[in-house]
Formats: C-alpha cells, structure tokens, sequence
C-alpha cells in the first residue's frame, strides 16, 4: 500500500457521464492485483473531506486506468482533470480476484459501471482460460464494454442484446456451456449481485462478487463499510477482508 | 535551528509529543502502522473497548457531510480479553504511548474493564469515554449527566493509580461544569469534544443515511465548536485538556493548543492521509522555531484576550 | 403537471410557503428586496429587536470557517420604536408574512417589546429569540435554562394572540425538554436551531479573530446537527416546528421538512445568492411533481425509521 | 446591482502572485464606477462557502478587470481558472469615489494591491484634472503599476523609488505641488491608511480612503463589516457605507 501523487495522463470521455482516466503511479501500478481498488483524494482542498474508492480498471507500465461515471461532486471534480493535474492515491488496496485454480472459462458478469475491474482481470487470466463477458445495463447507452472480451450484452428495456437482467441472460448462456468448468467473477449493483448470488449458491457454482458501499478509509480503520458474514455472526469489512468475497461467503 | 522541548506532560501522563491518535479512528494500530511510524507520535489512543466483544452497528455506518462525516460504528470492538491477548503483543512494540480508550454501559462495568486492564504494564493511561452517542447503552446519557460523570471518575479513580482521561461529551450546555466535576472526583484530565449528534436522510427514500438514525459529526466542520469548548474549560477550570475536533493540519493544532490544549488528538484527518499526524508535527516544530516557542507545552493556552 | 398546495400551518400561522428567510440574514428586507422578490417567499422573519437600540459589536463580527462561518453582530438593532416607525411602512407592502424576532436581557423586556408591536397589523407573529449566543446579557442564558424558557413563552403567550414562536438554542443536551415546556406554556411552535457557539483564533497573533472572542457558527457545517435536533423535537413532542440550519438548496429543505419541519427559515445562504428563497422554493415545487405529493405540508415528518 | 454569470477571458500573472483577471460581465460592467467591489463566487460548490470582495479594477465595454493576490483558498482558485470558466460576480456594490467638484490634481496614494481599485479611477477622472500616483511596497517586486500614471514608488527597504512609507513620500511630493488644489484617493492596508488619515485631517487636505474588512453578503444584510464612525456613536458599514469614505468620516 502506497500514497501517491499521481499526475493525470488523460481523461476521455467513453459514454455519456462516463469517463477512462489515465495516471501515472508507478509504486501503485507495480503493487496492484485484478479487483483492488484506490481510495483517491480528487482535490488539493479540505473539501470534498473524504477519499472516492474506485477500482483499478487496467494497468499498463506505470500507468493505472480508472473508469467512472458522474455521480456527485467528487467524480464531477475528477472528470474534469486535465493533462498534468494530479490527484492522490492511496492503495493498492483490498484483497481482489482469486482467478487462479481449476476453472476453464472465466465468466463475467457485470452491472453498469461493474465493469469497471475486468479489463484488469482479463488481462491477466492464464492463456488457457477462455473469457465470456456478460454485460446488462438498463439500456443501450448504459453498456460499458471497454477492455472486455466475447461481450454479450443484456438490457432491461431491450435496446440492445438480450432482453432482461444480466442474470437471466447468465442463465441462458451456462445451458450452452454447461460442460464447461467455469468460475463466475461479478459486480455491479446489490440488487443483481443478489439475485446471482442466489442462484449461483443454488446451482453452486463457483462465484466471485464484488461488492461497494460507503467508505471512508478505504484499509480497515474507521470500521465504516461493514457487510454481514453468511453466518451472520460478525461483520467483514469491505475494504480489507473484500471488496471481492465468494458469493457463499456474506450476507448481502 | 533551536532544540524545542516537544514533551508534554498531562496530569502525570508525559508524552514525547502532544501529538495522538483519536478513538475509534486508527484501530488498534496495526493497519495504519503501514502508513506512519508510531513511533514518531505521542501516542495513541484504542477504539473504545468494552467488557465483553461488540458487533457494531449495522450498515450503513458512515456518511459524509459538509467538512465532516457522520458515523455510527457502535462501539464495536474486540472486548478487554481480547485486546489484552492479541493486540497489546503488537502495541507495545512500538515507543509510544498506549492510551486504552473504555465504552461501557454501567459504572460498574466502566471499573471492570479498568480493573482488568490495569495490570498490563504497556498501558499508559485510560481515556473514559463516557459521551459516545452513537450506542444505546453507552456513553450519550453519562455524558450528559454531571453526577453520573463524578460517580465514574471516582470509582475509576480508585482502582487505578494510571492517569485517568475523561472524554467529555459536547452536546452539552456548559462542558466546564462537567470538567469541574472530573477534577473534583480526582481525575487527571479531560479530553474534549466527542463528535456531535447529528443525522441525514436521503429525501427519496426519505430513510435516514445512517442505518442508526443518529451518528456523530466529525471532521473540520465542527472545529469552531471543539476549540470554544477547549477555551471555556480552560477559562474556568484547571485540570489538563486534550483537545479533539476538525484538526486537519499543523495550524489548527496550533489552534487548539493556543485555545488551551496540552496535547490534542486526531480522527478523522486519519482516514484521508494516515501520516497526518507526522506531517502535523513537522509542521508544530517549524511553528515553534519561527515563534522561539523552545517548550511546546508554552503553547498551551497561550491566547491573547 | 398537478397543482400543488404550497401552503403551510404552523399552530395557527398560515403562509402561502414553507420557505422563510432567517432573522439577522436579511435585515428589515430592503437590501435583498432587489434581488428576490419577497411576494414569492412565505415569509421574512428580522432581525432580533430589543427594546432600546442596540449598536451591536466591534469588529471584526464574521469569520468563515469549513462549510461555515461565525458570527458575533451583537444583535445591532434599531429598536422596536424605530422598526415601527420605519421599517414597517416598507415591509408591509409585500404579500408575504412578517414575523417579529425579539431579543432581551430580561423576561420583562420581551414581553414589553412584544406588548409594543403587538397593536401592528402587519405582524403576523412573534418568534422570541431566546438563543441567540452573542451578547452576554441576551439569549444564551435564557435558551439553556428550561423555566426560563417556559417563564418567558407564558408571559409573552398572555398579551398577545398573534402565533407565539420560540427560537430553540441547540447548546443543550435535550432539545424537546425545551419544546415540550415551549407547548405546556402556550406556545404555538418552536424555531430550531440558532447557532452553534464556536471560536477561531489567529496562530500568529494569538488572538480570537472575532473581537467577541466566540461566535455563533451557521451554514452547511451544522446541517446534520439541525436535523438531528428537528427529528429529536418531533419524535417527542407534538408542536410545530420551524427548521433552520445549514439550508443551501432544495434538497437541503426537502431534507429538513422529511425530519420534521412545518417550514423552514434560510440564512446564511442569503449572503451568497440572496434569490436563494425562490430557487429553493422552485426545487420542491419539481420534487414534489416528481414524487405525487399534492400537499407540501404532506412531506412534514414523512421519514421513514 | 447583479447576480450575473461571468466568463473568464483571461486571467494573466502581472507579478510574483499577483494576477489580473479579465471577465465578461455586460450589466455589472455597465452599471461599476470607480471604488465600487464586486463579490465573487469563486466556484460552483459551496466550497468556500462565502464570496470574496474584489475591487473593479478596470472596465473595458462589457469587461471588468480584477487585480489579485494569492491569499488563501478563494484567491488560488480565482488564480487557477482558464479561459472558458466561469465566475459569478454580485455588484456593482459599495458607493465608489467621488471625483468630480474642485481639485486640480487627483494624487493616488495605494499601498500594495491597494492600487486596484485606480486604474478604472483614472480613467473616469475628467481630463483637466492630473494625476500622480504614489505607489507604496515592501520591496521593488511590491510594486504593483498597472494602469497607472505618473508613478512614484516608495519602498520599505529602498529598493525601488523613494526610501520609506508611501505617506512619507506624500509629505514630500506635497511640497512640489503646494500651490495645487488636490484631493487624495487612496487604498491600501489599515495601517498605512491611518497615518494618511491622521495626515490629511490635521492638514485638512481632502483625502478619500477606501477600506477593507472581512465580509460576508457585501451588500448589507449581515452587518458583518461594522466600521466606527468618526464620533463613534454608531457603526457604518464597510460594503454599503463604504468602502470609500472621507478620511474624517470613520475611525481606522
Ligand atoms: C471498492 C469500490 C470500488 C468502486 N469502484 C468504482 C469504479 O470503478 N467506478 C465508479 O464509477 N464508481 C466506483 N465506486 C463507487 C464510487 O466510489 C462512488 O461513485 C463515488 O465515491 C461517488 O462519489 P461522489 O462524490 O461523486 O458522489 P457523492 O454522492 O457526492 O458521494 C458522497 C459520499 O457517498 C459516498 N458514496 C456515494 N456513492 C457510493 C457508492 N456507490 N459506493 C461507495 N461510496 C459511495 C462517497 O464516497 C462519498 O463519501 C466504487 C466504490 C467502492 C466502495
Ligand atoms: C471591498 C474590498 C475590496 C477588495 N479588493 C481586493 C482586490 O482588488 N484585490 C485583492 O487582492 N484583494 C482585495 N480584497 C481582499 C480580498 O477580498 C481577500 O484577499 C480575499 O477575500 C481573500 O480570500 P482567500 O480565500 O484567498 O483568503 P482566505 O484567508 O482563505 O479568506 C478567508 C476569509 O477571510 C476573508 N478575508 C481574508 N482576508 C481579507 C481581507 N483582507 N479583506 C476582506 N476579507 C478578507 C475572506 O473573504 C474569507 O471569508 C478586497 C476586500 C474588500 C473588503
Ligand atoms: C469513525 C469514528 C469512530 C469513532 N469511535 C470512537 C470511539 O470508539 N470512542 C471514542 O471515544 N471516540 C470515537 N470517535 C470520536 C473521535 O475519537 C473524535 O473524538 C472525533 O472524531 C472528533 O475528532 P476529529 O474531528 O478529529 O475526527 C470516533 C470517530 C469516528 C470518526
Ligand atoms: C450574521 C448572522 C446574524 C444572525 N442574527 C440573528 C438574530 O439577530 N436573531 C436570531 O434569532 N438569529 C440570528 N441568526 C441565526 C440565524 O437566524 C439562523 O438561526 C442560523 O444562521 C442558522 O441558519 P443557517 O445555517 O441557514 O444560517 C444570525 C445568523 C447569522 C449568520
Ligand atoms: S472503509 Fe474504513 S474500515 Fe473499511
Ligand atoms: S458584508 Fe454583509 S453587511 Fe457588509
């Protein structure tokens, strides 16, 4: 874990709200694993207080990729960096993708900005592994495919590949592959990384997630961002003990 | 380059520096030890520990608001047993000072986890935290009540000859009656603020932000209060302060020691740069060289009124 | 496009809006009549008048501190007599309610100031400020001790039938023991909350740099704990309440009326766009389309816990 | 006065931190006169929370100029905006010089940035008056002369122009131009502007000031800018009052 002054390279916009930054952080780069993520401070000032957690989308060299959307001040304030400014890191944190083991075709499936972490993850996944990436978004526009491979989309109002959720579209495409062995890694939305977890425990298929939500820190001292182990004994931490967990393993 | 004294001593309770880490914003030390060197800092001060292991409140603990955040972790921690058994081993390691920070819900519980805790050698004072809002059964009504807060000092008092800290609430309207009331009872010092209730709702959903209800404000928003509370315990008591609130950087430690902090405290400048404390003190002694302060503790109300 | 019925009650004071600008944030009303149009607005509450004139303090009075500022005016005030004779004439040619602030340094000057304005027409209600936490023989005192508070709200209740509002301080530990006594007493509805007190000092002069040395501390900063205070009020009594605190957009006044409030009153926010009623007020307008609420006065403690 | 949005055409370094910003502003440009400020919302968020007071430095048609210096945060984002941003001006506000009636020579006396507020003076001033500016600085790099005439500079360490306080070099210059009629307009910090207070009262020279203080509205609502009057009964206020006043009228 570092803390990085990063200059930024470039920010282009790939969708509409939605942006790919660019920056050069050598320290982080070398450090950071497929399904980590940096906790960024997007100013100089006070203001806003707390850092914005984004995952590592990619990493080429020196240079680290993230992918985000406008939501509030903090990603208005980082969408309009410039060549030369910088911006603050502070990562790489998490425990990120398990995508080594006894799996033949790694199966994606995201949600909206949820793909943020998979050009990352799929560039590093053994050769031998084939690649499927499930994409739903509420429409057309909503599809980010940036970095990712054999993209089949899915959207809830049908104006572009499958008609439904990301989830029934998984469904669909397993009958296909069902001889396969696969490893399913996801994230996105509650909502649809719930409705995969039941039905990857059911079918019990081997199932990554991971999961957002608030955060102050970003590495385990502010004990902000608890989730609900599957027991329901105790809490895990998002930030340290995930962001990525077994889909088995919490309560979401 | 003139040697500055940077020791302070509060109550008994010296330090290489007033420099400390808050309650409930580093831990027990171990994550942001990869961030900073404790060693470095006065000391540091644990979650608030209670008797028995708590689970904390659940999600969604945290939000952000104007210069501040609003939390509701609910005091979870491991427990005294546990703390004793696998975080002190990590703790003592370090040549800082080891403030244990107590959350309880009755008095006598309060002197339990004292009396358990006392015997550990590596423990340099206890801070009570008699005004944490955030959990039912804890700290919000003994920080609010002037005898129950007299009770708990004196009780504590007299089971432990290391120097005891009362952490005082500020939702209230006079904190100097209640820093009167700890001097009375022999405490040692008072540390000042806790966070503030406040809360947030979300107007679509219309459900507040925080899973709790209420949480407590921290962060620079609340520094103008944190720092008259400061002063008006200094201006009308003499026991020692250690002063807490919205400090995110040299010049508002210098503030708070100026507004009559013998050592202050840092929280929530901890989760958006983990060496703030290091970076502060770097700055404090660069102040002093300027100021020809050769002892910090000269800092220490030091105001022009 | 439905219409929606903007109009609110507050224990018998009827305004065509929720929305209020805040006593001490636009004077008598003249200077921000040029950017806003007061007809729109539901209400203009002044500034506090005391009795005699008052010149108020030195300076410097305001301070900007995180997401918020202090100040020390010293309730500067031209008087009852003077406010009648010449600030009325103007005030009265708007369509939008007058509600009188009134400061004093006892419960007779209250009541006095109130039995001199009552016969005024154009005053719609009173609102008693027994919080304001500048002047040493005003608010403070008052506002923190619960029979005062009640003393007054029943001697002003028995000479005037104008609504009789009472502006809370929130430098207490229970907010709506203050409500409560406020209802028991006669009052129609409580404002919540003035400022904070809080200070701020020069590190290189030593100095507060508000010549009164604390100050009242407004603005966005405070915002979760005035909506904290608003819940507490309306989970535990039952009289209207006015929220103030930290309002800056509509979002903020949906936020406030979700918690609890029967109206609102904005500040500080005037200073930086002093339109800033009519933009609010145009907000919830669209939110209140968006989300098929007929009655503004339906989203009035609507929270869901 | 105005609220209006105004774009920034330029903003050029004239000096060690010291910048000129130029803006479009039509309905505030056409109602300023000399000595009247505007209040500035530096951004779009509520950070920081108030606006900061800038004199109108110069207006040039629908343009107006400011003249700054880094001072803290408002002042460094002021700084830092490019071509294109905007900024929102409240004003004209405050009452401005007066200029017209009976001198001969109009002779400016600024200290510092305090020379703001003459360039857009001179320019209005009717052209049988002259002019003569006394510039006063720590050092020769203090020296601020944009849009001056006739300067003389007085330093603090001798390293430009006369050797000693601005007012020192007043009393001389004085001396020269005796016989003239003139009134004095000046700006600066408090200090320098109480000697030439005490200055020109005993020597009953017309002199005008234009004062400086912390403030929140600017345009009178919050009595935040209390000023004491010369019999010290009652406060004027700095934003409505001012910020230009005889130099007999207030206590410094
Ligand atoms: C581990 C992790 C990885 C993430 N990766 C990405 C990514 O690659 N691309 C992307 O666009 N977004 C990502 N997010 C969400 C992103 O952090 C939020 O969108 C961002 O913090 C919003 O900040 P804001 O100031 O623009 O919005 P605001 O609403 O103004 O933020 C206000 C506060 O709420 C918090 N917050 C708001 N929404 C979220 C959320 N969904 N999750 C967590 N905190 C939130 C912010 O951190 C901030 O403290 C990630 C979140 C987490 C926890
Ligand atoms: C009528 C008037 C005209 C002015 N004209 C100019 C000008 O033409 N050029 C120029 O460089 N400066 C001018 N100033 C001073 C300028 O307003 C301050 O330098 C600026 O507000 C500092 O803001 P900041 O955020 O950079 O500094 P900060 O110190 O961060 O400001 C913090 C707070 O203090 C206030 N403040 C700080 N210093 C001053 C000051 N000297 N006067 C008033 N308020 C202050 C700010 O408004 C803000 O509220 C003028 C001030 C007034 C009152
Ligand atoms: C996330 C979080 C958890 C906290 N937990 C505790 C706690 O367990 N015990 C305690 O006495 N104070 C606790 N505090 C309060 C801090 O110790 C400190 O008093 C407060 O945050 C004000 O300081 P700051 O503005 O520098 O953060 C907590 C604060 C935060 C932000
Ligand atoms: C400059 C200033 C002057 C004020 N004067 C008064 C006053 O005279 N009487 C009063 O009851 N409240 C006074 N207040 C408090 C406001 O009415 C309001 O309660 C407080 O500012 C919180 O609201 P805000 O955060 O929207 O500003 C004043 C506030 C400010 C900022
Ligand atoms: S965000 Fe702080 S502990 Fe996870
Ligand atoms: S700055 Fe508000 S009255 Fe002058």
């Amino acid at each position: 874990m570092y803390i990085e002054k990063a200059s930024v390279e470039s920010v282009k916009m790939i969708g509409e709200d939605t942006f790919l930054m660019k920056v050069l952080s050598p320290s982080v780069a070398c450090l950071a694993r497929p399904g980590q993520f940096c906790n960024i401070k997007v100013s100089e000032s006070d203001f806003p207080l707390l850092r914005r957690p984004f995952s590592i989308c990619d990493v080429e060299g020196d240079y680290i990729f993230f992918l985000f959307d406008i939501h509030g001040e903090g990603t208005k304030i980082l969408s309009s960096k410039k060549k030369g400014d910088y911006i603050e890191l502070l990562g790489p944190l998490g425990n990120g993708f398990r995508y080594d083991g006894e799996y033949d075709t790694a199966v994606i499936v995201a949600g909206g900005l949820g793909a943020a972490p998979f050009p990352f993850l799929i560039k590093n996944l053994p050769e031998e592994k084939n690649v499927m990436s499930l994409i739903g978004g509420r429409s057309k526009r909503n599809i980010v495919t940036h970095g990712l491979k054999n993209v089949v989309a899915a959207t809830d109002d049908g104006s572009e590949g499958f008609h439904g959720t990301v989830v029934d579209l998984l469904k669909n495409e397993l009958n296909k592959l069902s001889a396969a062995k696969i490893r399913i890694f996801a994230c996105g939305p509650n909502a649809m990384l719930k409705a995969l977890q039941n039905f990857s425990v059911e079918q019990n298929i081997d199932c990554q997630i991971s999961v957002e939500c608030a955060m102050a820190c970003g590495f385990g001292i502010c004990q902000g961002c608890p989730i609900d182990s599957a027991s329901g004994e105790s809490y895990l931490l998002v930030c340290k003990d995930g962001p990525v967990f077994n889909a088995d393993q919490v309560k979401l | 380059m003139i040697n500055i004294d940077l020791s302070v001593n509060i109550g008994g309770l010296k330090l290489k520096n007033p420099v400390l880490l808050a309650s409930g914003t580093v831990g027990y030390g171990n994550e942001i030890a990869e961030f900073t060197d404790l060693n470095k800092l006065g000391g540091i001060v644990t979650k608030s520990l209670s008797l028995k292991p708590r689970k904390g409140n659940p999600p969604q603990r945290i939000v952000e608001t104007p210069s501040g955040m609003l939390n509701a972790i609910g005091l979870a921690n491991v427990g005294v047993e546990t703390f004793v058994k696998e975080k002190i081993p990590f703790l003592k390691k370090f040549d800082t000072a080891l403030i244990c920070n107590i959350a309880a819900g009755s008095v006598d519980e309060y002197v339990e986890c004292v009396r358990i805790l006392n015997d550990e050698d590596a423990i340099n004072a206890f801070e009570i935290n008699v005004s944490c809002p955030n959990v039912k059964e804890g700290g919000l009504e003994f920080g609010n009540d002037l005898s129950a807060v007299g009770r708990i000092t004196d009780r504590v008092r007299s089971i432990t000859s290391k120097p005891v800290i009362i952490k005082l609430s500020p939702n209230v309207s006079r904190i100097s009656d209640f820093a009167k009331v700890v001097k009375e009872n022999g405490g040692n010092a008072v540390s000042a603020i806790n966070t503030l209730v406040g809360t947030s709702f979300d107007i679509n959903t219309k459900k507040p932000k925080i899973k709790n209800i209420t949480g407590g404000l921290s962060g620079p928003a609340i520094k103008p209060i944190a720092l008259a509370k400061v002063l008006e315990i200094k201006r009308n008591t003499d026991i020692p302060i250690i002063g807490i609130g919205g400090i995110m950087n040299w010049k508002d430690a210098a503030e708070m020691m100026i507004v009559g902090a013998s050592a202050f405290q840092i929280g929530t400048v901890n989760f958006i740069n983990p060496n703030a404390g290091i970076e502060i003190l770097n700055g404090l002694i660069i102040y002093c060289e300027k100021n020809g302060i050769g002892n910090i503790s000269d800092l220490t109300g030091s105001f022009q009124i």
